[in-house]
């Protein structure tokens, strides 16, 4: 942060732009200046303030693994004025890139249990980090499962890291697509992620749930595994606020007297119980 | 800071020659000064130009550390790069904010807290740090005053360098309380004389009459989330960012860009937890919802979550919100109501 | 040669206006080249504010002009657009804005002598009123602004 | 006083309305609005010429709409208000009721749109006399120096949005201001972006404002911006005949014409 301005954002390249679905981009990006590089760290779960100058800056978290060296990767639907001016970017392009700010998912605490990833839509972003740097570090942990869900086929997204997940042994990769998005030649599963997630029947023995998605598929996934027996301190979520300044400063992301950027994004749904009804 | 407080006596009419020393040693000296029928801080270049008669001035003096129109990112768009220019914090003027209340005084105190959490915001400590605060006490207070509820008073001291009390017709005792405010009244010593006998500054002082007790709504707080109060009381709030914006203690900001051609710069701005845009998600799904949520969340921050999480009052008991507002939501009415809840 | 070469922003429709202009090139006929040409479907989509980004990017002096009353090629534009105008204009000098910078004018597309003058009428007249200083300063002035709070 | 007091009671004993709006006293010698929804609440009901808010700007909120039917404490310039947001289609005939309070503090009762039409016909609206007095000095400088008075004005704002907030016309789900796709008003408080908030402003309230007056009390460093919206109206009233807030089906000065309209600059 050079000389102390703390807004000021690095510079980074876009390395590659890979078309997701209609409207959604992933950034492969990378430093500038090298040795902001070098000494540029993060940990999963972390996120970081992407901006287009001129236009303004969007909050994305990190969708690349910290294991994956050199590079980052962001993932974003174009829905505003700084993500259409950023979909309108192309390779070799330049934008600013402040962060990594807010807290982590506890992956070491995780060693040895079971991992049960629920995403849906375009919140399989944020746990597509967390779901590689355990694929990375495969050994420290039982079986892995991954339940993910969109409105139809053509949008999910990581459609060929999804192929990567079904092709190995020691994940169970579940794909489901909304009632009337799948196509002729759909194979994966049908249904809301609730409804798929109930026909699972998740054992909760050793086991963390995280949980992504929008607020209506976390008002309806809580609740499933709730009666399949997961205790509120084993499930975790990373929750999505309106942010500006991403450090605590400019008062508007607070759940209660929780600022989502500070003392989140991740949170148990133990805190969450305890906070109000303000997300 | 822990200064052993030096009192002074001096013997003038005014204060205006401490002024001029000001003036003339090249400080930028912001005062009250009345403009029509309105009274604000501003810069002054001559001591005739303040305005000492007036209690309080419509807006809160954060704007000489916080301004309302902020630079932060300086750019310039090149052909397949960006330049990013340094902002020079060193630039920024020695200043005097001069004339200002304790209850303005006292409100750099949150607004420290929060620019200075974790991250250091330069804009606002360095601006902060290069400037001495010389605050007149009170000898006056009307209906909207609350200092005492919440921890200050007339002559309270907190975050201010020096303060001048009048204690008659030719005379002001001044107080030196902290190491800048040593230092800026170097400038103006030799008009001081020590004090001899010890003067009883609370004779001069206006009496406010404590409104609710502040840890009592602090615990209150913590259960009536849910409470229709909220909706009650912000039932006639129209929404407006008047009462964030005039607020000494308020520090929310926004982030626009602007851009002309290859030039551009990214602004901070003023922005208030009262406006409806202020959290709404791009999805268009809003965490606060109505106008009470987001009265409760004005009420709960600075009541509830600074002290709690910074240890500072996020309010000083200006009243300033209740002058500025178009539907009189008096703070300090609706502060006792909830203590009564 | 004066010095000053006044900066003008033409905002024209497409189906008179445009197409005059067309008719006095082809009919070589010389007007000056301080305009700069902005082409609308008609008068009646020609936004206010539009004219004061102009001003705020230094323009010194507008031209706004369009199909004749009763021309319209979507019937009703230009009678909007001349409520608006009544309007703007009068608001603009109530606010202080120079609306003698700015001239309105009916020129069809058959009119390509009277979009000549125009411009040139327009061009002479700015070139007297000089640079349009004030709002200029007050576009930039936010730079100063920013110095005096910095400083 | 008990007049008003006893109308209102009257109104929500026998369920004519779930809600009255109207003032109650304030801090000091302000009133403020209050939201009276049951009968023994209605004491705290006061009227006092005095008093300014513009009732109607509470008539669009979600939750008068889902309380049913509302009555209001109505000034002349309220009443205007009502029949203004009634041409432009936001109310319906005989969703409100309309409580004025004569001098002589006996109130009449207005259900429906004809009934207020009648009656304002014989009501007058105009500036205060100070305001008249600052019109006229400013109609009296030259355009140079009207330029640098609203500047200095100007250069006091905060970008509050009191006056938005407080002015009934403006409904807008989401103002022009805030629209950003592109950024079309500057949403800085520098010069520029003060200028073009409040010209644009009174563009769009221009042959719709009934000059409460309420945006200029409304504003925390006290600009005059009544002037701004209200300037035009006696020129518009004589130019395109039509004065918002008489007649509940007056059309917007703006969105329609006559081709016979005059003008003395187009060329």
């Amino acid at each position: 942060m050079s000389n102390g301005n703390i807004y000021m954002p690095n510079l980074m390249r876009i390395e590659k732009i890979t078309e997701e679905a209609p409207f959604v981009k992933t950034f492969r990006l990378k430093f500038e200046d090298e040795k902001v590089a070098e000494e540029f760290s993060f940990r999963t779960g972390q996120f970081g303030e992407y901006s287009v100058f001129g236009e303004g800056e969007s909050t994305f978290c990190i969708a690349s693994s910290p294991t994956r060296k050199g590079y980052i990767e962001c993932t974003f639907r174009q829905a505003g004025k700084v993500t259409s001016s950023l979909a309108r970017l192309d390779e070799g392009d330049v934008i600013g890139f402040r962060g990594p700010y807010g807290n982590i998912f506890p992956i070491d605490e995780w060693k040895g249990k079971n991992l049960l990833f629920i995403a849906g839509g375009i919140a399989l972003p944020p746990m597509r980090s967390v779901i590689w740097n355990c694929l990375d570090t495969r050994e420290n942990y039982k079986d892995i499962t991954i339940l993910y869900g969109a409105k139809t086929v053509n949008d999910l997204v990581y459609k060929n890291e999804l192929e990567e997940w079904k092709n190995r042994p020691d994940v169970n990769l579940v794909v489901t697509v909304d009632p009337g998005g799948e196509t002729p030649d759909w194979k994966g599963e049908i249904g809301f992620v609730p409804t798929v997630l109930e026909k699972m029947k998740p054992s909760p023995d050793n086991t963390i749930a995280i949980v992504c998605g929008p607020p209506i598929m976390i008002k309806f996934t809580f609740p499933v595994l709730e009666k399949a027996g997961f205790k509120d301190d084993m499930i975790y979520t990373t929750l999505e606020n309106r942010m500006k300044c991403g450090l605590g400063k400019c008062g508007r992301c607070n759940v209660g007297e929780l600022f989502v950027c500070k003392d989140g994004p991740v949170f148990t749904k133990a805190q969450l119980n305890s906070l109000p009804d303000e997300y | 800071m822990a200064m052993e407080i030096e009192r002074k006596i001096y013997k003038n009419s005014s204060p205006d020659a401490i002024v001029e020393r000001l003036l003339k040693a090249g400080k930028k000296v912001t005062a009250p000064v009345r403009s029509g029928k309105t009274v604000d801080f501003r810069e002054i270049k001559s001591p005739s130009e303040i305005e000492y008669k007036t209690l309080t001035t419509i807006q809160s003096a954060k704007k000489v550390a916080f301004p309302k129109v902020d630079r932060v990112v300086e750019f310039e768009v090149l052909k397949n790069s960006v330049n990013t220019l340094e902002i020079d914090f060193e630039a920024y003027p020695e200043q005097v904010l001069f004339g200002a209340r304790p209850c303005d005084a006292a409100g750099f105190v949150p607004l420290h807290a929060i620019f200075n959490w974790d991250y250091a915001d330069q804009f606002f400590l360095k601006r902060y740090e290069k400037t001495a605060i010389i605050s007149f006490a009170c000898s006056t207070a009307d209906e909207y005053c609350f200092c005492t509820s919440v921890g200050g008073n007339p002559g309270n001291t907190e975050g201010s360098d020096i303060q001048i009390t009048r204690t008659g017709n030719d005379q002001f005792l001044v107080e030196i309380i902290t190491p800048k405010g040593k230092a800026v009244s170097a400038l103006f010593d030799d008009l001081l004389v020590p004090e001899t006998e010890k003067t009883e500054k609370e004779k001069f002082l206006s009496d406010v009459p404590g409104a609710f007790d502040f840890d009592k709504v602090y615990n209150k707080l913590s259960s009536i989330f849910e409470n229709p109060v909220w909706e009650e009381q912000a039932s006639r709030c129209l929404g407006c960012g008047a009462c964030a914006f005039v607020c000494p203690a308020c520090a929310c900001f926004d982030f626009q860009d602007e851009k002309s051609l290859k030039k551009g710069s990214r602004l901070k701005l003023w922005d208030s937890c009262g406006f409806s845009g202020f959290t709404i998600h791009t999805s268009g799904h809003n965490p606060r919802e109505s106008q009470g949520d987001r009265w409760r969340q004005r009420v709960m921050h600075k009541f509830s979550y600074m002290p709690h999480r910074l240890q500072v009052r996020g309010c000083t008991g200006c009243g300033r919100c209740s002058r500025a507002c178009p539907v009189d939501m008096n703070i300090k009415e609706h502060i006792s109501q909830i203590e009564s809840l | 040669m004066h010095e000053f070469e006044p900066k003008i922003v033409a905002f024209v429709c497409n189906w008179c206006t445009y197409a005059g202009a067309d008719l006095t090139g082809t009919s070589r006929i010389k007007y000056s080249s301080n305009v700069k040409i902005i082409r609308f479907p008609c008068t009646g989509r020609i936004d206010f504010m539009l004219l004061m980004k102009a001003f705020a990017n230094g323009a010194d002096g507008i031209i706004v002009s369009g199909c004749h009353p009763n021309d319209c090629h979507y019937t009703s534009g230009n009678f909007h657009a001349r409520r608006r105008w009544i309007v703007f204009n009068r608001l603009i000098d109530f606010m202080g804005i120079d609306n003698r910078r700015i001239c309105f004018s009916w020129v069809s597309a058959a009119e390509g002598a009277k979009w000549a003058d125009v411009v040139n009428n327009t061009v002479e007249k700015i070139r007297e009123l000089g640079p349009y200083e004030d709002y200029k300063k007050l576009a930039s002035s936010f730079s100063e602004i920013s110095q005096e709070v910095h400083e | 006083m008990s007049n008003l007091i006893k109308t209102a009671e009257e109104l929500l004993q026998n369920k004519k309305v779930n809600l009255v709006i109207g003032y109650e006293k304030g801090t000091g010698s302000k009133t403020r609005p209050v939201f009276i929804r049951k009968t023994e609440e209605a004491s705290k009901l006061v009227f006092d010429p005095e008093m300014s808010q513009n009732l109607a700007v509470y008539l669009l909120r979600p939750e008068v709409k889902k309380a049913g039917k509302t009555a209001f404490v109505a000034t002349v310039p309220a009443l205007r208000s009502m029949l203004q947001l009634a041409s432009e289609c936001q109310i319906k005939d005989r969703d409100l009721i309309a409580i004025y309070v004569k001098d002589d503090q006996n109130t009449l009762l207005f259900e429906d749109f004809k009934s207020v039409e009648t009656f304002l016909e014989t009501a007058s609206t105009g500036f205060k006399p100070e305001e008249q007095e600052l019109l006229s000095k400013l109609l009296a400088m030259s355009t140079q120096e009207r330029f640098s008075f609203w500047t200095t004005e100007f250069e006091k704002c905060i970008k509050c949005y009191a006056c938005r907030a407080a002015c009934p016309m403006c409904y807008c789900h989401r103002c022009t201001t805030e629209c950003n796709q592109p950024q079309w008003i500057a949403p800085a408080s520098h010069p520029l972006g003060v200028l073009e908030w409040h010209l644009m402003r009174a563009m769009h309230l221009t042959g719709r404002c009934v000059n409460c007056g309420e945006c200029a009390t409304a504003c925390p460093v006290g600009i005059p911006l009544n002037l701004l919206t209200y300037s035009m109206m006696e020129s518009m009233e004589a130019e395109f005949g039509t004065k918002p807030g008489m007649k509940a089906d007056t059309k917007y000065a703006l969105s329609v014409y006559k081709p016979e309209d005059k003008e003395s600059f187009i060329l």
